[in-house]
């Protein structure tokens, strides 16, 4: 009997039938079963009726990464076989409705094994059973599907249930039943199937168990959101756009903490409301993808002269222009270090991992009070719509910093208002670039902001010395932010100190090097991955240190033009001699990963382009 | 919704108007309708009693633009077209400020078209006043969207071929609560506006005739002191709503036949062909506001309000507990 | 000025429609009102008997905005909220095709709210068709401007805070001179009512109320086919303009006073509180459409137009002869 | 008596106050005479009252620059002397009213030599002389502080007479008579001072006198705007801003032309009418400035990704945000070449001064069509704004290039409607990237756009293969456009081949800096110059070898951070080690340049600022 301690599993179906609620519930099965998860979810911009999958991996160990060949394929209409058959291992498994999905006209190798599944008769017993009407009862299919993969890998049927309990909650409690129900009788007819408990992939036990409720189910976007939460931000503005919305959707539901979330007319309007109630001292941000941030660049703008703490969250997407507006991209990044006309300073932090996304969610507050200036956290789609079992995040460490804020000064009479009125030098030409900044209602700190070059108390001047001393004074902030930055927060080498070969990436491709490096190892590779996390101010010195020390260099993107690998070069002069590129809107998976360090080192092919997935 | 009174931050001593004065030197031209529209807000919030360190100035670009570094209280210059979302950010986090905008004709009604309808949607409180001189100013004289088809002002290269907007008739129809008229020159009246929309509780639009002197050449102040001749008899180009019988604000909120009526008869009032100009209030409805909405959607902000609800301690560990919003996440 | 007559590029055998069906399979979802209205626009386009390769198909994005893609005709997907500043900038170049632009209610009245309010003062002659269903389809159920307040929807998470917008009165008050309602499954109504709006020079608005069966739970398909209550009796919730005596139609533009008040009329109307929805022409004016304009201050583009104008010979040597343009700079 | 051949002037004054009249009547007087004029405008965001300037440069051979002390200040007010007496050479001159400026007061050289002129006086007689209401004839202080101007430099009243009538023509003919007597008394005022005719810096009379009316007297925005009337330009949209609202206004104004020039409602109806006007087949521009570009970031991507031809002229402006309106700055070429979210082929050309305004303003419609993609044209506000005297552009040698258009296949028949449906593939996948234009109304050829990525016919698809295919082809068209856009037009060497220092610069900086070369090589330095002039695609290959071989290189640009340094970095990974940079919105001069040039090679400094002028 084949029990393995790693799998890859996929359900796939039409849009709206249910594709993204039984992985979840897979998910979350496998997850009270003790097992860490990895889910990568592919769908069209469409609404109802196209293609789409969701692609999990177990695994006894932790997981941040997808592989691309399938061990069970569960289906519960006739597309998704069709499409994906061909993508399963010599001896994994198919489920399938023999109604609508006839094997032998699949594409497929032919050791895979076969469950078939009659969806409507075990929904019409159902509906008997419960007196229901059967037409009611045609969503419990993706429970079905579920379930019969569940008994495939042997996890109990008590798993299933209390992965119910944790979806099904409050009104919906309900639900739990009759899916529970339908669960069984899917065990039922697996385990009627002949050589069922042979199956090459099943899962081995999972022994080292985690304490129940000690992790998180969680995608990049909840988590981006959760770290916005705990910075105390109380005020979001965003205009619907896929990825971003995700995170919006899911603060406005939080009305616990009140924090206002507001669906402005337009990605124009977010921005600039946002600077606006930045500036009056909430904790402000805004999020948007690809088509929206080109509306912001203006607003960002105004925010770096006027060095308000606004926080702006860009979910990448396949672009150009609408592009692969569902699919993953890291094709932002250049825009963002350039985005809006002159010279000003901005924090670019990229996240790589929900961990990071939790993080930077908290941390960019943070930077943005602190260096008083537009702080742009870059999230790809790959990341924001992934699911992963990871620990609780840790918040023991976090502290808040608002940076310099002022009171009223001493000066300041109740009694006596005129003592309220003298201005105040709130663009204060300091060492550090930072000046003291007051919000509005304090009194005796009035002053003023303009998008024009301005004095120390905010007045329009064209002057060329304060003109001289204001950009200066703009542009130390990102010399003390540089500084001031935890290194560990900046880039990160992970891995042994010294490799065969170093990977440079960033963003949602930390998890799949990093997964990919023990695959390498496996295969007698040592490899070592550098991450950059802090775009800007770009850590050029250390990055150079590394690169220059590293026997061999290669850089992995998901990007048509290797824009990070543009960035190095452009900060440190080195260019890194092998690009590995992915533009097709696929997240990379581990599997590509390894092959693509596999080719540099034994081809030593110079740029290498990835394809894999639908 | 029962609908709240106004509470604004006040002083026991009012503070002058010469006191609101900022050390910024004025640069607009001799004779700029501009002068007048500073010098009544100035008076405005003195009369009013104001608290200058709790009035928060957003301004647009344009040489109204600049009105914000005049005014000595929180100014903010913002960008060319996109005072009010900065408005009306400022004020949902912190609704204890009185909030200000203002801005031009091409700011306000042209580049700014989508955010002045949509803000009319929110019912935010706060006042905007519009520096309506049919023109682009600060760029030299092009035709703003309040310039009428055909007219050729002397900063055209060619007559105006496209129609100009009702300011007055869309914000009706955008769902603004406070629409009036001013014209710049008329001191008394434009400070009173101006005080009006102030105290009013939710979105009021002040749209104020303003002279420019430089490149309107059809309107110049002299046009506004004419004297025009309505059924045979002379009579001042500039009047008021309160002369006549109109009354513009509706009395009970709550009767929506009525309010309908009466905010079509405040369109059609609008609307009115004459060549004199009715100066007052056009539409006036007491409804709850954006933020009295947020709170009751939102029952955490009852009480309080985005800017003041605590998220860290003193030693600035963040106070937030997760457990809430991780629920739905615990494996 | 006096107004043209409407010249439209015609076959002398005119097409089907299911010759104007494109390959690119439909993805809406089942039961979608998006469905209705582009059968409406093939079948007009087909009725009208009008060169298919002379139609310019301009769409948002959205759901409704896929329709671009779905008719055999010039079809440009444009970007989300910019449809009209595309069809307006391609009319303009070549006033032979003939333009047709489509989008959501969002993407025409949310995000491009500021070019729906400006595109109504050029008055270029266009035909724009929203899909009104009260929600942002394609991003997953958000309210749409059209959304009336305290409304939820089952894909908003809390209830609805903005109020809504009146898309017909904002049109006429914003200057269109064709505004009418339709509705997704009235096949003949709709069809028409497009072929009405293409017939009319000068910019015509279609608001299409559309149910999305999977995000806007209020007004499904059945909502529209229930029957109402009025005045005691059971009626149709859909009815005809035509079969009242409500007449939308400017009998004659020159006469000031009457254009005025029937304007206000139409915006009455087309605020009229009832259960009941009042398809067809709210409001149709005749007037001189920008193109008209243009030509009479730019003498050089009569009887041509700008993409006419030859620049080049057969030799692309350019025939621009620039001594006009030379002349103020000869030293 | 001290003759030259080179001469600055300065006029200011409030802004309203005919600075700019005055200026224009000086150089207009000077170009009549013979002579080579460069003026640079300096004015405030502002209408009324700030204090604006205009410096004119006078030789008897070609000038592209300014330079910064002044041989003569004339002034009709009290300010400019106040501002500017301090400039003034040892022994040069002011013009100024005894009634309003008391030259003990002034900060100035004891040897400057004084000429007063009691305006009010002559006014009031000339008054008098013609019966008009003084009041009426305030606006003459402008021709008598320019004839007075020209009498000293030696100038006679024909000319004036001469610039009058070229002035004031048609409708305003009757202004010449009444300013040729104010002009006439300014004259005999001078001439009564002693010792006028000893002037240090009258200037030598011109041998070498060019053909009357062989010339222009011109600014970069309008030979921008002349080389855009040349390519058959048809419709220009625009919102206004300074300074790109110049070459607009200059435009709308060529009504014999046919062109139409629509102010729309904001930059993103412009930007997105002129794609909607370019897709449709017009040759379509819009033109905009910092604030405005941020503005069209997503319509450029659309254009990028649709394969749209329309050009973009970006006037730079003193950035970021509202910043410097009306000042100089090269601050938006790191934006420009990554404006846009995604990947997508543009091309960024930056014009380095009128002539080449001219003929890139002609090429960038014939680069958009070839290329079948959005063109930038970048030109600084430094150029936009002065006014040269420069040869007739040449014609001769312009072709236009549509690129692929094609019409009705052959299997089109009239008769039967059904030939004219078929679709076409508009993108079709080619060697070169480029594929066959049809524009709507041709028969036969129906075809989709979308700013999704798609397939051939423009039909939206997300399936990777076609995206690679796609995002490989739009790439190609950069190489190809590489490999066809003749070399001078991509860069220029200027100068010697070989030399002690190679200076790299882009923009206006081209005239001042190979004006600098002739002042360098006096000095006893061989300096050469590279100018970079196509940005994208970046000649890299051959800059990479120009910069390899110099002996040594330095770099000035107009904006903080040495943007241009930047993209050579990324682009040829070369760090070029000295950089001068300039950011205060006022215009590098001839002096600064050849200071900065010494400064490099003397201290061997890494960062020069440069600082110059009010
Ligand atoms: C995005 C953007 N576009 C254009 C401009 C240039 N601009 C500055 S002021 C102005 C117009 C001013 O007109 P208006 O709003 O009517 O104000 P006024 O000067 O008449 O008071 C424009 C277009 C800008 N600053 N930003
Ligand atoms: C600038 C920009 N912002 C946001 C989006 C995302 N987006 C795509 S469709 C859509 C809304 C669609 O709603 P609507 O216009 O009402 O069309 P419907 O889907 O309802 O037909 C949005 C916001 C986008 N594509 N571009
Ligand atoms: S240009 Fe007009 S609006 Fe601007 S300051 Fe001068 S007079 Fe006033
Ligand atoms: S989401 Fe709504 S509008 Fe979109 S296709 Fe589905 S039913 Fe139609
Ligand atoms: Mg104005
Ligand atoms: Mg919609």
């Amino acid at each position: 009997m084949g029990v393995i301690t790693d799998t890859s599993w996929m359900i796939g179906g039409p849009q709206g039938s249910g594709v993204d609620s039984s992985a979840t519930l897979f998910a979350r099965s496998m997850a009270v079963a003790g097992y860490w998860v990895y889910g990568k979810r592919e769908y069209h911009s469409n609404i109802k009726g196209a293609h789409s999958y969701f692609h999990l991996r177990v695994k006894t160990t932790p997981v941040r990464s997808h592989i691309d060949p399938i061990h069970l394929l569960s289906t519960f209409e006739d597309s998704t076989a069709e499409i994906h058959a061909h993508e399963i291992v010599a001896g994994g498994a198919l489920i399938y409705d023999p109604s609508v999905t006839k094997p032998e006209t699949l594409e497929m190798d032919a050791s895979v094994k076969l469950f078939p599944i009659e969806f409507e008769t075990i929904i019409r017993d159902l509906a008997e059973e419960l007196g229901k009407p059967a037409a009611k009862l045609a969503i419990v299919k993706n429970t079905i599907a579920v379930a019969a993969s569940l008994a495939l890998y042997g996890v109990g049927l008590d798993v299933l249930e209390e992965a119910l309990k944790g979806l099904f909650r409050g009104k919906k409690a309900g639900l739990v039943g009759v899916n529970l129900a339908a669960g069984k009788k899917a065990y039922q007819v697996i385990q009627s199937v002949e050589g069922w408990d042979t199956f090459a992939y099943r899962l081995a036990p999972q022994t080292n168990k985690p304490e129940p409720n000690s992790r998180l189910l969680m995608n990049g976007a909840a988590a981006c959101g959760i770290g916005k939460l705990k910075a105390g931000c109380r005020f979001q503005t965003y205009y619907s756009i896929t990825p971003a919305v995700d995170e919006c959707i899911w603060l406005e539901q939080q009305t616990e903490y009140g924090i206002v979330v507001y669906q402005a007319e337009d990605e124009i309007a977010s921005i600039n409301m946002a600077n606006g109630a930045a500036y009056t001292g909430a904790r402000t941000s805004t999020a948007t993808s690809g088509p929206g941030f080109c509306l912001k660049a203006e607003g960002i703008g105004w925010a770096g002269m006027n060095e308000v703490p606004t926080v702006i969250t860009n979910y990448q997407r396949g672009g150009p222009s609408t592009g692969l507006p569902t699919r993953n991209e890291q094709g932002d990044l250049l825009f963002a270090l350039n985005i809006g006309h002159g010279d000003f300073p901005r924090i670019v932090v990229a996240s790589g991992d929900m961990e990071e996304c939790f993080e930077d969610g908290f941390n960019a507050f943070n930077f943005a009070e602190r260096y008083q200036t537009p702080t742009i956290l870059l999230i790809d789609k790959a990341l924001a719509n992934s699911t992963q079992t990871i620990p609780k995040f840790a918040e023991k460490h976090l502290r808040i910093d608002r940076g310099q804020i002022v009171g009223a000064p001493e000066s300041f009479n109740p009694e006596d208002p005129a003592t309220g009125l003298p201005k105040f030098n709130r663009f204060k030409v300091t060492e550090s670039g930072i000046s003291p900044r007051s919000l509005p209602g304090t009194p005796g700190r009035i002053h003023f902001l303009t998008g024009d070059e301005h004095t120390e108390y905010g007045v329009i001047t064209e002057k060329p010395e304060i003109r001289i001393a204001m950009m200066d004074k703009r542009d130390r902030k990102l010399h003390t932010a540089a500084r001031e930055i935890p290194q560990d927060l900046q880039f990160k080498l992970y891995g042994p100190e010294q490799a065969d070969i170093t990977i440079v990436g960033w963003g949602s491709s930390k998890g799949i090097i990093i997964d990919a490096l023990d695959e390498l190892k496996a295969q007698g590779v040592t490899a070592n991955y550098l991450h950059i996390r802090l775009m800007s101010p770009f850590p050029a010195e250390k990055v150079a240190e590394i690169l220059t020390n590293a026997k061999k260099t290669m850089i992995i993107e998901s990007n048509f033009s290797n824009q990070l690998a543009k960035v190095i070069k452009m900060e440190t002069g080195i260019t890194i001699p092998h690009h590995v590129a992915k533009y097709t809107g696929r997240p990379i998976s581990q599997c590509e990963a390894v092959s693509a360090v596999q080719e540099v080192l034994t081809k030593n092919s110079r740029k290498v382009m990835l394809s894999c997935g639908h | 919704m029962a609908t709240k009174q106004q509470q604004l931050p006040t002083l026991a001593t009012k503070v002058k108007p010469f006191q609101l004065k900022s050390e910024k030197p004025i640069d607009w031209c001799p004779g700029c309708g501009d002068f007048g529209i500073v010098n009544a807000v100035q008076q405005a919030v003195s009369e009013l009693g104001l608290v200058p360190w709790k009035v928060n100035f957003f301004t647009g670009i344009g040489c109204s633009g600049k009105s914000s570094q005049y005014l000595q209280a929180y100014g903010v210059h913002t960008l060319h077209g996109r005072v009010l979302p900065y408005a009306l950010g400022s004020k949902i986090v912190n609704p204890d400020n009185v909030v200000l905008a203002a801005g031009g004709d091409g700011d306000g009604y042209g580049i700014g078209g989508g955010h002045f309808l949509h803000a009319g949607r929110r019912n935010v409180d706060i006042t905007y006043i519009v520096f309506n001189n049919e023109v682009y100013g600060l760029t030299k004289g092009q035709a703003s969207p309040t310039l009428e088809v055909g007219m050729q002002p002397k900063s055209l290269a060619l007559p105006h071929i496209s129609q100009s907007i009702n300011p007055l008739a869309l914000a009706i129809a955008a769902g603004y609560t406070f629409v009036a008229r001013s014209y710049s020159f008329d001191a008394k009246h434009l400070k009173q506006t101006i005080m009006a929309a102030i105290e009013h509780r939710g979105i009021s639009l002040v749209d104020v005739h303003q002279p420019c002197p430089t490149y309107n050449d059809l309107h110049p102040k002299e046009y506004y002191s004419e004297k025009v001749i309505e059924n045979g008899t002379e009579m001042p180009r500039v009047y008021y709503l309160d002369d006549t019988d109109y009354n513009g604000v509706v009395a009970d909120s709550t009767d929506a036949e009525a309010v309908n009526a009466k905010k079509i008869e405040a369109i059609e009032r609008a609307y009115k062909r004459e060549e004199r100009i009715a100066l007052g209030v056009y539409w006036k409805i007491d409804m709850p506001t954006y933020e009295d909405r947020l709170q009751s959607v939102i029952p955490a902000l009852q009480g309080t309000s985005p800017i003041t609800i605590p998220f860290h301690d003193e030693d600035m560990i963040p106070t937030t507990d997760l457990s809430y919003a991780y629920e739905e996440f615990l494996v």
